[in-house]
């Protein structure tokens, strides 16, 4: 059955649009942003509404083209693949185009989504910043590159918008860079993630040259493009080290961008941009690009990895490490926007251990959900700072009971809590259990327990969070109270930049008149609105991948996986060389064949573009254990917080006020006192302090220091060479053999001595060595 | 007699002027050294006259002559004039000069 | 290779017009600056408008031609004619050369290096443009080298009179070494001329007779021309002179020296070297490629241990060339376009760098980086200028840069001609590596240098709006207000960030032209060395 | 002296010359003594003096190797003229007549090995090209075919370099006048 019988669509054959407009938008920004009333902003808002709308319909359309071939044939849906020829060098195609299948859609939408919601925050967010033009410049920059990397159609494309992320990152999380604190958490950012990127290029060139022959011979492709880098590594013919070094270098670059141990150290510290920022980039959308890539090459790490059932592989080990490490990092934080940092971290651990163990569709569906619930958190924590603390981060100094102040802001934040900790039937309830519940069908029981371990200990740290930013009596600015030294306390998560640091700065001037004197209070609605939409959609997306409630439920996995079919590969082939924009028919979706694909090698003339994962049956008792775990969590983090944090007010308040009255209430009380002793002694003192402490310890003193070392040492090493062997060695040789006056000399009499002598023994001994040549090669 | 006598010879005392040319620091040494190194190149003219029956050779020896001569008399004037400039003929203290 | 002669007239014309203003200059009295500088800018501009229309009479379909081809008996003796053409490899070259003289003689408009004598200064500048534009265009080994060494004085004299406090030092080790390797590489074209049976020196012959020379005598007559290619790239052992020649020069100097005076080895390697001893190139290959790796995390690291802006930028010139070797010594077509390509890029890129730090020295009477900060506060458009640079320098895909590297470290995956595979693989990690310090040690110095608050040895002046351009040479007032990007700053400067751009995002622009002539050099090459 | 070892050469017309052997030894050997003497001499006088010998043993090659002419013209040029010219630089010049301590730069050192480089590869390319060609001597060459010469086929250069001496002497008389 012929491809062109399927029906496409505008949308879907434009969709490269989608990411081509913000990058117009950007420039626009750039050229004639500050004149504009609205110093570009709308631009940026424009543009991205312009991708957001054509994503829909794009969606709208992916939805109508699976629907038909569900009608016509229970078949593979073939991805509406368009490429141009950038350029060519030496027989070898670098193509533009777009790769649009449900994995595409569906973070297409994603991100062009979040992309809109945190410009609409930030107009409010970054009124009056004196950089206000650039920050939505490169906002709108960076929403381009994601989306040039989720159309990819070819590996090439994939670093190009991976490397735009990458420099807008620097940017962004380098915005106020007056601060030396920033500049080099936006330089520790781009330069770790720049180390992955060694895997990306070396990756690259392994598959491309791996793949390229193959793809030539049997799909009149080449080497670089998605669809027949997939098709090549599950052929059965390729070389398996090409596959295993490929995938490996590839996961690599996504152990740096997505945060993963051991190089998720510079996650936290990018916390030092502006709160839009970190909700964008570095909850969202940017780590997740890490992800993408494995989600989107998958058949590549299914064969190179061998991740079958059960098979312990490089990718599971990497998440589940993750998960758990960074959840404990989580416990010991005070700055709210760290505890979202490490809890991001550690949600990506999540994914990849989806991903490692054979659990595909729920590791998209996590970065789905997450998505929601994580930018709200994130944007939460942002309109608390904006109006509730003064712009410091720390929960223990300026935070404390701003759920008064604040009802909205606490609510959505409650919500999203509830939903990242997975409590029915929010989202995350949803795609966290699913991904545990594959994890553990797949046969790898240890990491479905270690994996439940993680969720109990997220819905832990949450909870201390919640208590210690809404609830409790206000500290610090919480209070009303202005203080300033709260500069020096916190080194990455502040971006207390405007109000003293530089008297200069307008966004000064404007908070002054924003809330100068008057304490914390709600934010205003374009900082609200996002968040109660996020929050909305964070509690109900869920419901698009519901496995509990039956086939109806499950959208992603009907409209999102690949089909794992074998696919015939048509006679009349167009070749993908072809003129611009057009779109590749080299393959023809075919009646249903066995689910081979990925455990055996297709028949001749056919291809096979997925491999078949399992799914696992949801069972209740498995959710309610769940729950069960969850709700553990939450509840012993709640009462532990509230004995912990109103013990030490209750010390300075002192305890003969409150518990006198009720004189037949002062045992029960005194009992409760012993919990305390209880909670906080034994239970945290055990788990808190010195285990996450010690890891904490880890990350600081160790991981972090290496980096940091390694950096420094190379420096060294770079002075070293540099002044011993550079200047003295090679330089000193050529300096003796008489070709310059030794640098090194004592006064300036020898050293600049007799230079006519020196022309002489130049010039002779030229002609002796030439002469010596001369003689050689005629004899 | 053998050739090489000769070839032989003029290398020796081309060598030496080299040396010379090289070592010395008195440009007026250096100069006699590079008559050394002119006379070597006349002696293999002259050789090689002889090897090759033909006068060529003692021609362009007689030829160097005329012009060491001349290149004798410019070169000795130019070593005046420095030292007159400045009281010294030390070539590392020339080359000081340049710049 | 076949030949086109039509316009023929072009690359004389084109080549030697400088010398037409170098003689009006001449008659013209020192005193005459304003005057002096005229001429020379109408000059180099009349010599660019030829470039652009020798672009635009190029026949882009068959680049791989040899076009405005012109053959006349030059030294009738010693059978060297006077052989000029042009096809796809040497146009991007040539062209640059003349963009890059204009856009220098225009900025040296109000940037007159401090030792003054405009007169002479221009007259030099000229004549090295015409050395520039004859090696790319000279098709006899004879020609090559003479217009090779006239590239070579008028560098020896502006390092050497208008450069820093070290210029003599500086001047004379590039000098000598020049020469040095100049000396091996005559001597190896007089082998390769006595090999082929000393009947021409045109490259046409050379390279279809060069293949029959034995190995053995191939190899060694590639070890000269190596020698003499090498100093001037500089790859890793020959690159001490770099530095120096690069710190001491006047702005204009550096500019040159990075933009072409850097690529008349490497164009030398594709151009002469590789084609004309195919067994050679292969028995080198291995060697070049090693010394090239080498240089590129030699390089990084030095840059990395830099105090100084502008020896920093030297030394990644060091790393980036050592790219560009990379792509060469792979022999591949994938990898000879990418390294033909970092040519190109390296020099609009570096060119830049080297704008940029030539102006701040103006403006703080320094380069020292520990002292230099908060530029973007005080020029912020220099500042952003800076990072443009620095972001295209290590590499960023959309920018000039990336298209140099990355299809080198490609190409370097898989060899041609049955060269080590396990070798190149290593090295292409490696090279893969030396990206990763590119970005260290650029966005270090940018980090350093542009963020943060102005030192405050130099705030206190707040940057002049734009306008009056800052005239040369007046150290008695330290400290004169810092400004920012001057007018004629900008002139100079927007075509090259423009062509970092349009090449970044288009590179088809370039390969379209260098592919054809690039793929028939490399099936040249396998004629001769697998028949 | 002349007349001598032209006698010597017409007794033994053919092949090898004891006596010419031996003569050209002597010479030879008193040439090497005092040239290496001339570059390393602490007395530019002796130095001076040193080469006058080194010039006089070149001339009596030349009559060994049967160039009268040239011979002549050597001991006329060189030793009447050029070390004449020599001396007058040394004396005007003020060097001191004595010994003098530096006379040698400071990297003299790197002389020698530039100087055995060049030997070697003379002497071997010499033996590997003349190893065994025998001169035959065939006596003195007659003044005529030299005058012929000149005035015939090499008469342009003749004239040519007579102008080179001309604008030598004018020069060397512009550069060393005073004022």
């Amino acid at each position: 059955m012929g491809v062109n019988t399927i029906p496409s669509g505008w949308f879907l054959e434009n969709a490269w649009l989608i990411a081509l407009i913000p990058a117009i938008g950007f420039a626009a920004i750039i050229a004639f942003g500050k004149k504009l009333p609205m110093k570009g902003s709308e631009i940026g808002l424009a543009s991205i509404t312009a991708s957001l709308v054509i994503s829909v319909g794009a969606a709208v359309q992916w939805i109508q083209r699976t629907n038909f071939v569900d009608e016509t044939t229970e078949g593979y849906v073939e991805p509406v693949i368009k490429t141009w020829t950038w350029w060519q060098s030496g027989g070898v195609e670098f193509g533009l185009g777009q790769h649009i299948d449900g994995l595409a859609v569906l973070l297409l939408l994603l991100v062009a989504f979040i992309s809109l919601l945190v410009q609409i925050f930030s107009l409010e967010y970054l009124r009056g910043d004196r950089r206000y033009t650039h920050f939505f410049a490169a906002l709108t920059l960076f929403s381009s590159g994601m989306l040039v990397m989720v159309l990819a159609e070819n590996m090439v494309q994939i670093i190009l918008g991976w490397e735009l992320m990458g420099l807008c990152s620097f940017l962004l999380i380098g915005h106020w860079w007056e601060d030396g604190a920033n500049s080099r958490a936006a330089l520790k950012a781009f330069f770790t993630v720049r180390v992955g990127d060694v895997g990306l290029l070396v990756g690259t060139a392994i598959v491309f040259f791996g793949a390229h022959q193959w793809a030539v011979d049997n799909l009149d492709s080449h080497g670089f493009s998605v669809q027949a880098i997939s098709a090549w590594a599950l052929s059965g013919d390729a070389s398996s080290s090409a596959l295993l070094w490929g995938s490996v270098a590839l996961f690599i670059a996504a152990i740096g961008k997505s945060g993963q141990f051991p190089l998720h150290t510079w996650l936290p510290d990018a916390m030092a941009g502006p709160t839009p920022v970190s909700s964008l980039l570095h909850s969202s959308t940017m780590v997740v690009a890490g992800v993408f890539l494995v989600a989107r090459l998958y058949p590549l790490f299914w064969e190179g990895l061998s991740i079958g059932p059960g098979a312990i592989n490089l990718i599971a080990i990497i998440g589940v490490i993750t998960l758990i490490v960074a959840a404990l990092l989580a416990f010991v934080q005070n700055d709210i926007k760290k505890v979202l940092a490490y809890s991001t971290v550690s949600q990506l651990g999540y994914m990849m251990l989806g991903l490692g163990t054979g659990a595909w569709l729920p590791a998209v569906f996590h970065i789905f959900t997450h998505a929601f619930f994580k930018c709200a958190l994130f944007l939460c924590a942002g309109s608390v700072s904006h109006s509730g603390s003064h712009h410091s981060f720390d929960m223990k100094k300026d935070m404390g009971g701003l759920a008064r102040k604040m009802p909205i802001t606490a609510g959505t934040w409650i919500i999203s809590t509830l939903a990242l900790a997975g409590i029915f039937p929010l989202s995350g309830f949803f795609s966290k259990d699913e991904i545990i519940a594959n994890v553990g069908y797949n046969g790898y029981n240890l990491f479905m327990w270690l994996a439940f371990l993680g969720a109990f200990m997220t819905a832990a740290y949450m909870a201390r969070a919640t208590y210690l930013t809404f609830f409790g009596t206000p500290r610090g600015a919480a209070a009303g109270e202005h203080h300033d030294e709260h500069h020096g306390d916190d080194a990455h998560g502040d971006d207390a930049h405007g109000d003293d640091a530089h008297g200069d700065d307008a966004h000064a001037d404007a908070h002054a008149e924003h809330h100068g004197s008057h304490g914390p209070h709600e934010s205003g609605p374009l900082i609200l609105v996002p968040i109660v939409v996020l929050t909305f959609l964070a509690s109900i997306a869920g419901f698009t991948n519901a496995v509990p409630f039956g086939e109806n439920f499950e959208i992603l996995k009907r409209y999102v996986e690949p089909r794992a079919e074998v696919v015939a590969i048509e006679d009349t082939r167009l070749t993908i060389a072809g003129g611009p924009g057009q779109s590749v028919g080299s393959l023809a979706p075919q009646a249903k064949y066995d689910d081979a694909c990925g455990f055996a090698a297709p028949p001749e003339g056919t291809v096979c573009l997925f491999p078949a994962v399992s799914h696992a049956p949801f069972k209740w008792s498995k959710g309610f254990l769940a729950l069960g775990i969850v709700g553990a969590g939450l509840v012993s983090s709640w009462l532990f917080s509230v004995a912990l944090y109103t013990r030490r007010d209750r010390r300075l308040v002192g305890l003969t006020e409150r518990f006198a009255p009720a004189r037949w209430g002062y045992q029960f009380l005194w009992n409760k006192y012993y919990l305390d002793h209880l909670y906080e002694k034994v239970i945290v003192r055990a788990v808190a302090y010195p285990i996450a402490a010690s890891a904490y310890w880890f990350n600081q003193k160790v991981l972090d220091r290496i980096v940091d070392t390694a950096g420094t040492s190379t420096r060294q090493a770079g002075e070293f060479v540099y002044r011993n062997i550079d200047q003295t060695l090679v330089d000193g040789a050529v300096n003796a053999s008489g070709f310059v006056a030794s640098e090194t000399g004592h006064a300036l009499q020898p050293v600049q001595s007799g230079k006519v002598n020196q022309y002489g023994a130049l010039l002779f001994g030229a002609a002796a060595v030439a002469a010596i040549v001369l003689v050689i090669i005629n004899v | 007699m053998l050739a090489v006598n000769f070839l032989i010879l003029a290398a020796v005392l081309f060598s030496i002027g080299v040396f010379g040319v090289i070592a010395r620091r008195n440009a007026v040494m250096v100069l006699m050294s590079v008559e050394l190194v002119l006379n070597s190149v006349m002696l293999n003219l002259v050789a090689f006259s002889q090897i090759t029956d033909s006068i060529d050779g003692q021609l362009f020896a007689l030829f160097v002559i005329a012009i060491a001569a001349a290149e004798v008399g410019v070169g000795l004037a130019m070593v005046l004039m420095v030292y007159r400039n400045r009281r010294s003929i030390a070539l590392d203290e020339l080359s000081e000069m340049k710049g | 290779m076949e030949i086109m002669t039509n316009d023929n007239w072009l690359l004389t014309v084109g080549t030697f017009l400088p010398l037409v203003g170098v003689l009006v200059m001449l008659f013209i009295p020192k005193a005459e600056e304003q005057l002096l500088k005229t001429v020379a800018v109408i000059t180099a501009g009349a010599t660019l408008a030829v470039g652009i229309l020798t672009l635009f009479r190029f026949d882009y379909g068959q680049a791989e031609k040899l076009q405005f081809f012109v053959d006349v008996t030059w030294i009738e003796v010693i059978r060297s004619n006077y052989t000029i053409g042009l096809d796809g490899i040497s146009l991007p070259l040539y062209f640059l050369s003349m963009v890059v003289t204009f856009l220098v003689i225009i900025y040296t408009w109000d940037n007159m290096p401090d030792a003054g004598n405009p007169k002479s200064f221009l007259i030099l500048m000229l004549v090295l443009q015409v050395g520039m534009a004859g090696t790319f265009v000279a098709q006899d080994l004879i020609l090559f080298f003479v217009f090779f060494e006239v590239v070579l004085l008028p560098m020896y004299f502006m390092i050497g009179v208008w450069g820093g406090e070290h210029r003599q030092y500086a001047s004379l080790k590039f000098f000598l070494y020049t020469m040095f390797g100049s000396a091996f590489m005559l001597v190896a074209f007089l082998a390769l001329f006595f090999q082929t049976g000393a009947e021409s020196f045109s490259f046409m012959h050379l390279v279809s007779a060069g293949g029959l020379i034995s190995n053995e005598v191939q190899v060694w007559i590639f070890a000269g021309m190596f020698l003499g290619f090498a100093v001037k790239v500089p790859m890793f052992p020959f690159h001490t002179w770099l530095p120096d020649a690069h710190t001491q020069a006047p702005t204009q100097g550096s500019v040159i020296l990075a933009a072409i005076l850097l690529k008349l080895g490497t164009y030398g390697f594709v151009r002469i070297a590789i084609p004309m001893l195919p067994e050679g190139a292969r028995a080198w290959a291995p060697v070049i490629a090693i010394l090239a790796v080498i240089g590129i995390i030699y390089g990084a690291l030095g840059c990395l241990a830099q105090t100084d802006m502008k020896r920093l930028i030297a030394f990644s010139s060091v790393a980036h060339m050592g790219f560009v070797m990379l792509g060469i010594s792979t022999l591949t077509t994938l990898g000879i376009n990418a390294a033909l390509f970092g040519m190109v890029a390296h020099g609009l890129i570096t060119g830049m760098l080297f704008f940029v730090a030539g102006s701040v020295k103006h403006r703080y009477h320094t380069l020292e980086i520990s002292r230099l900060s908060g530029m973007l506060k005080q020029m912020p458009r220099m500042g952003w200028i800076l990072g443009f640079a620095a972001m295209a320098s290590l590499g960023l895909p959309g920018l000039a840069g990336f298209w140099g590297e990355f299809p080198a470290i490609l190409a370097a995956y898989s060899p041609g001609f049955g060269l080590n595979v396990t070798l190149f693989r290593t090295l292409m990690v490696i090279a893969a590596v030396g990206t990763v310090l590119a970005a260290a040690y650029l966005l270090w110095l940018y980090q350093r240098t542009a963020f943060g608050e102005p030192s405050p040895e130099f705030s206190g002046q707040t940057p002049h709006p734009v306008g009056a351009g800052v005239n040369a040479d007046h150290h008695a007032d330290h400290h004169d207000e810092i400004r920012d990007v001057t007018p004629i700053e900008w002139i100079a400067w927007t075509p090259f960030l423009v062509a970092i751009v349009v090449f970044g995002v288009y590179p088809q622009l370039m390969f379209g032209v260098m592919d054809p002539a690039v793929s028939e050099l490399v099936a040249r090459l396998g004629e001769s060395l697998n028949p | 002296m002349t007349t001598s070892i032209t006698g010597a050469m017409l007794l033994a017309a053919d092949g090898i010359n004891i006596a010419m052997n031996v003569g050209f030894g002597i010479i030879a050997a008193i040439m090497v003594f005092a040239a290496l003497s001339v570059v390393t001499t602490r007395n530019v006088v002796h130095g001076a003096l040193w080469l006058v010998v080194v010039l006089g043993g070149v001339a009596a090659q030349y009559l060994l190797a049967g160039a009268e002419f040239v011979a002549i013209s050597q001991v006329l040029v060189y030793i009447g003229a050029v070390m004449v010219l020599f001396l007058f630089g040394i004396m005007l010049t003020r060097a001191k007549i004595g010994a003098d301590t530096d006379l040698n730069n400071s990297s003299w050192g790197l002389g020698i090995p530039v100087a055995l480089l060049m030997l070697g590869v003379l002497v071997w390319a010499v033996i590997d090209a003349f190893g065994d060609t025998v001169i035959t001597d065939r006596g003195p060459t007659p003044t005529v075919e030299i005058s012929d010469a000149f005035l015939g086929p090499y008469l342009l250069p003749f004239l040519a370099i007579s102008f080179v001496l001309l604008a030598a002497a004018v020069g060397a008389i512009v550069i060393a006048r005073k004022d």
